[in-house]
């Protein structure tokens, strides 16, 4: 696995990252089929290391933009599962005081834009907020989250080719799943690797091993601080898979049997636990107790959530303008 | 002549899977329309059609304005694409093709070619927030040069697609995702059954042309899609008040069936106007505008508009249902202009 | 109070420098904007800035979509954007950004962040066909989330400029070509002065107020932009027959100036809008629905729209002479509705 | 120069294309200038030889798109003169019935789709005329004339990826004339070639000496016949220059004076007459004479222009929908 040298509260803070966001996921699918939970869901299942390991190599006031699966991102930025589970419940409590519902979590408090979730929309938005840090001589950086899908998108080619051009602190980070909900990106990609579509706009791009979480770790350093000395952007490519389904009640059977049993071989947490294991980082009752206090957390905001207001019907007359 | 009972996603899935055996050169383009396994499109409207049409099932990356273009293309050549987005709020992605292009091309070719794209996009308010939300035809209708039609039973989605693919001008369908019967993983919470008895017979609905969903003398309701439903049950709510209701389905919005509609105002002189959209420039503002410049003299109450507030769409659900027109908001506008 | 007699297209000049010397948070993104040798946009308004503000004049790529996402994108961190389209035809191409996000982002955040971008686009009908004619106002009305402003003055020009510069929503600005004074190799044929004087000090007009360019006592024409001076120029004709025409200009669409409207059809109970726009879900859609919903019982005749056909615009002059409404069209919509 | 090998009939009718072309544009200008032409004009003058070249590699049953400045495709595409300048006129007897204009130039019977002034938008539209040509089994070819700027636009890479991908008979001609508009390609293209941006999609790409029309020809022809043997698309970059303002009364101020020289002593029309001397292909006699029969052939076009039946007020409402 990846270089060593980090503390153990460190690697143990991912690992925790991790397990809150699959815990979370998984709790959020549930009270989703049972029909307590609202609106429809795209869950990261599978993609935990990608959030985790990128927004663990950024400072609370760097700046992400995020799409239509982004309970993950809002948990690796620093979203808390209540202000999470709120707006998911579309309560008050929501961080976005139950407007935007979870295909539009975030919180610029907490350097997160509400998710975008037009496929692409992100793009040329993470490239103004990178804009906006550089012309304000702000050493912030802004990363840029992306399905495989999305780099088709004419939004793709516009907004990284801006970043390009003006060197601009931002770091486009592409999540390639394997699919574009449900279209193999295969049949919509001819080039071995999306990274190399960085050739194009003439910045660097790698494709790295999206769920070895301090791979992405190591990566992601990298680029951002290649974005934080005025360098320019970085196209990173990180190799994943979604191990549920696209959104709701997918079942996903796109997905051959053969690469779905791979992949779950291959999921993060797993991956990660063992590494700890073997390194004797921690034992299996540390890791035990992550969750379990994981789920806690969850189930403590569940419970908030579901005491929490709902937002009064005339509420929505509120929140369209300043003034 | 034999019938059977559809949802609007299977009548639509048997109507397309009829026209491309009827004409080959019909096909569909759009994304996730022709994965094995997947969902056909959005609302499983496409789903399984890959399996009998390999060659006609074009499965694109997702690049709204790109694929349209690409529509646009292909009909010049003389094919004749449906091309479909998942949800309308995506087809902004694409209105310069639409628009500029699309809706254009045969003008300024000064009438020498023919561009005969048909569109489809589900629209309507459905707990996903604001940006699946939105019902695009008033962002459609100031386009001159596309047909819109918006069916709102099984047995129109048939006869209006059979048309519109037919048609040798650009149209586009807006479809609602609580009307389509969608099953399975696709189910929609709050659909309403929209079903039809669909005649095997090859029948079409012409574009441009009205039905009066139910006759009455004192009031003149008009809706597409889902609120035609709605505004069918509050006219039966209603009727026990005593109150008459009129209830017209304009189902194409270009060309729009005025003969009908004037002819209903005549009779009731009362015209409330239902539409899911903000308010602001509505499908309602040009149909009120238009009575208000043709029939003011027949009207004896102001006429009424019922829609969402000028706000996008609000994500939880006490929000959700203050935004869209319930029935009862529905008969309450009837109810004013009633006792005007 | 010192005053200099500026052209539109200059007093915006002056006004945008003057806005990014007193902030510098205040940035101009646009194509070809910042060109040495260059014309300042489209229509000259950034003629010379780069030289001032080199670091300020974000000059972009061919890509209308991108840039408007990146004006998003830096408003939200605290810049305050001035983004332009060389025509409005090309915001089309940038609809997500403008519908889906400029107008949403605030909304979707709970009321959390602010979005201070200003927009600005070239409309009318100028000899250049079906792609670089068309008046978008009827493809923003209808999404929430964008205030709307159209100065017909240089005044108004500078004083809406900075209203919007200054506001924390985001405003679109449409300014018309034929308007713009612009000079050298980009003047434009068929143009008519509409340059004020400007005074030196720092005044605004407040968006969302209309103004009585014209007091009188028969009828109530509404117009903005070119529409507004050819409106005025049909009430002087129409006053040498005795009809006294009142004419308005909203000068914001969004929100629009209902009192002042309302005030002036109370007086005069007759109503023509005028727009340059096709006429179906144009302006004057709106503005007659609303009317015929709240001013029934003050109309004595009906109201009457003035508009294009429902077709894009035509190249050759003596169709687009036909299809931009002219004055003596106006004055004869204003003949039918005080002869009725 | 280039390769030799072709009898003087195609090399001379290549010449005259070009003058016809050049002078088509000089009148057209003057008219414009004197105020009797209506509209305004994007013009070509020092691109011929793009169009020119790439054109004469064609069929007539091949299909090209074009732009804003679609004065020279539409020529070389085989729109007569006269039908050409009846619409720039806005004559009835105009390509398109005056309904379109100097920027939506065009004739479908002459495979020509009305010019898409819609900078990028003919991109997505060409890759649909293609996609056609494959399904209908036919062995017709796709040319999508765009300028440097409309790389930039997201309909370029959704346009060009989509043709890679489904290996479309289409040719994607790139006129580099190094400037977008006033803007520099330098300024909003970090590459050094706009033909490498080909190889994000998977498909060939080569920069070409677009003023030197023979190069253009063989580069177009392989290019064609790769699209026409079910090879997929190729992007052609032609380097070239404008020698006239972008448009109107443009004194292009932002072109330095320097670079304006030189590419007037590079313009095609020049170096092809001298290659046509050099190897006494033909004598300055008979270039003069093409020239003549070119004016007289443009005169008389704007003879019958002026002399044509204007389009009734009325006319504007048709044409809109078939039925
Ligand atoms: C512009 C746009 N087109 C289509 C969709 C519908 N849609 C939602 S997610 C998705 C697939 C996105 O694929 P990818 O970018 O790879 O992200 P993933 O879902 O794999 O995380 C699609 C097509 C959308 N939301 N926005
Ligand atoms: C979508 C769009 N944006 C902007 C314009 C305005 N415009 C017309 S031509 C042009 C420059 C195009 O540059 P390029 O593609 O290099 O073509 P060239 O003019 O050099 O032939 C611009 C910006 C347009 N017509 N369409
Ligand atoms: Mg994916
Ligand atoms: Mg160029």
């Amino acid at each position: 696995m990846s270089p060593t040298g980090y503390g153990p509260d460190f690697l143990l803070d991912l690992y925790r990252q991790m397990v809150l966001i699959r815990h979370f996921e998984e709790r959020v699918k549930y009270l989703f089929l049972e029909g307590v939970m609202p609106g429809t869901i795209h869950q990261c299942n599978g993609q935990e290391a990608c959030a985790v390991g990128v927004c663990a190599a950024l400072e609370p006031a760097d700046v992400i933009t995020s799409t239509h699966r982004p309970h993950g991102h809002a948990l690796a930025k620093g979203i808390t599962v209540v202000e999470a589970m709120g707006e998911l419940f579309g309560r008050t409590t929501g961080c976005c005081k139950g407007k935007g519902g979870s295909m539009h979590l975030g919180d610029l408090a907490k350097g997160m834009v509400p998710a975008i979730a037009i496929v692409g929309g992100g793009i040329p938005v993470a490239t103004g907020i990178a804009l906006a840090f550089k012309m304000k001589k702000e050493k912030r950086v802004a990363v840029c989250f992306m399905g495989d899908g999305a780099t088709n998108e004419g939004a793709f080619h516009e907004g990284v080719n801006m970043g390009a051009i003006w060197t601009l602190p931002v770091v486009y980070v592409v999540e390639n799943n394997l699919y574009g909900a449900s279209t193999p990106v295969s049949w919509v990609v001819r080039t071995k690797t999306i990274s190399e579509r960085s050739r194009l706009y003439g910045i660097p791009g790698v494709t790295i091993d999206g769920n070895d979480v301090l791979a992405v770790y190591v990566a992601a350093k990298k680029a951002v601080r290649r974005a934080r000395t005025g360098k320019g952007p970085t196209l990173l490519e990180l190799m994943t898979y979604r191990i549920t389904g696209h959104s709701r009640r997918d079942p996903a059977l796109y997905q051959p049997e053969e690469e779905k049993k791979r992949a779950l071989e291959n999921e993060p947490i797993g991956r990660f636990a063992k590494y700890l294991l073997d390194r004797q980082l921690a034992d299996q009752r540390r890791l035990d107790q992550i969750a379990e206090e994981v789920d806690q957390e969850i189930e403590a905001a569940v419970e908030m959530a579901l005491a929490a207001p709902q937002p009064k019907p005339e509420d929505t007359l509120q929140d369209l303008f300043v003034a | 002549m034999t019938m059977k009972r559809l949802s609007i996603a299977e009548a639509l899935r048997e109507c397309i899977r009829g026209e491309m055996r009827r004409d080959e050169r019909v096909f569909c383009i759009g994304e996730d329309i022709a994965v094995r396994g997947g969902w056909g499109g959005a609302f499983t409207v496409t789903l399984g059609l890959e399996k009998e049409f390999s060659d006609r099932m074009i499965n694109t990356p997702i690049s709204e304005n790109g694929f349209f273009g690409v529509a646009l293309g292909a009909a010049m050549m003389g094919l004749r694409p449906i091309a479909d987005v998942q949800y309308a709020d995506f087809a902004l992605l694409a209105m310069d093709q639409i628009v500029n292009q699309i809706a254009k091309m045969r003008y300024m070719s000064g009438g020498k070619l023919t561009v005969p794209v048909t569109m489809r996009a589900p629209v309507g308010v459905t707990g996903r927030g604001a940006q699946h939300s939105q019902s695009l035809e008033p962002f459609l209708l100031p386009a001159p040069g596309i047909k819109i039609v918006c069916p709102a039973t099984a047995y129109d989605a048939v006869g209006l697609l059979r048309s519109a693919v037919r048609c040798d001008d650009p149209v586009m369908m807006f479809e609602h995702k609580l009307l389509y019967g969608s099953k399975g993983a696709r189910a929609e919470s709050g659909a309403i059954d929209a079903s039809s008895e669909i005649p095997e017979e090859d029948y079409v609905v012409p574009i441009g042309r009205a039905v009066v969903r139910r006759e009455g003398a004192d009031v003149t309701v008009i809706a597409t899609l889902l609120m035609m439903h709605r505004s069918l049950q509050a006219a039966a709510l209603l009727e026990q008040e005593g109150i008459d209701v009129e209830v017209i389905d304009p189902r194409s919005l270009v060309p729009f069936d005025w003969d009908t509609v004037k002819a209903s105002v005549v009779k009731t002189g009362r015209v409330v106007i239902v539409e899911e959209s903000p308010k602001r420039n509505g499908v309602g503002a040009e149909i009120a505008a238009t009575l208000a410049e043709e029939m003011i003299d027949h009207l004896t109450a102001p006429i009424k508009r019922v829609a969402a507030p000028n706000t996008p769409a609000p994500f939880a659900p006490p929000m959700e249902e203050y935004y869209v027109p319930s029935v009862e908001r529905i008969a309450e506008a009837v109810r004013q202009v009633t006792s005007y």
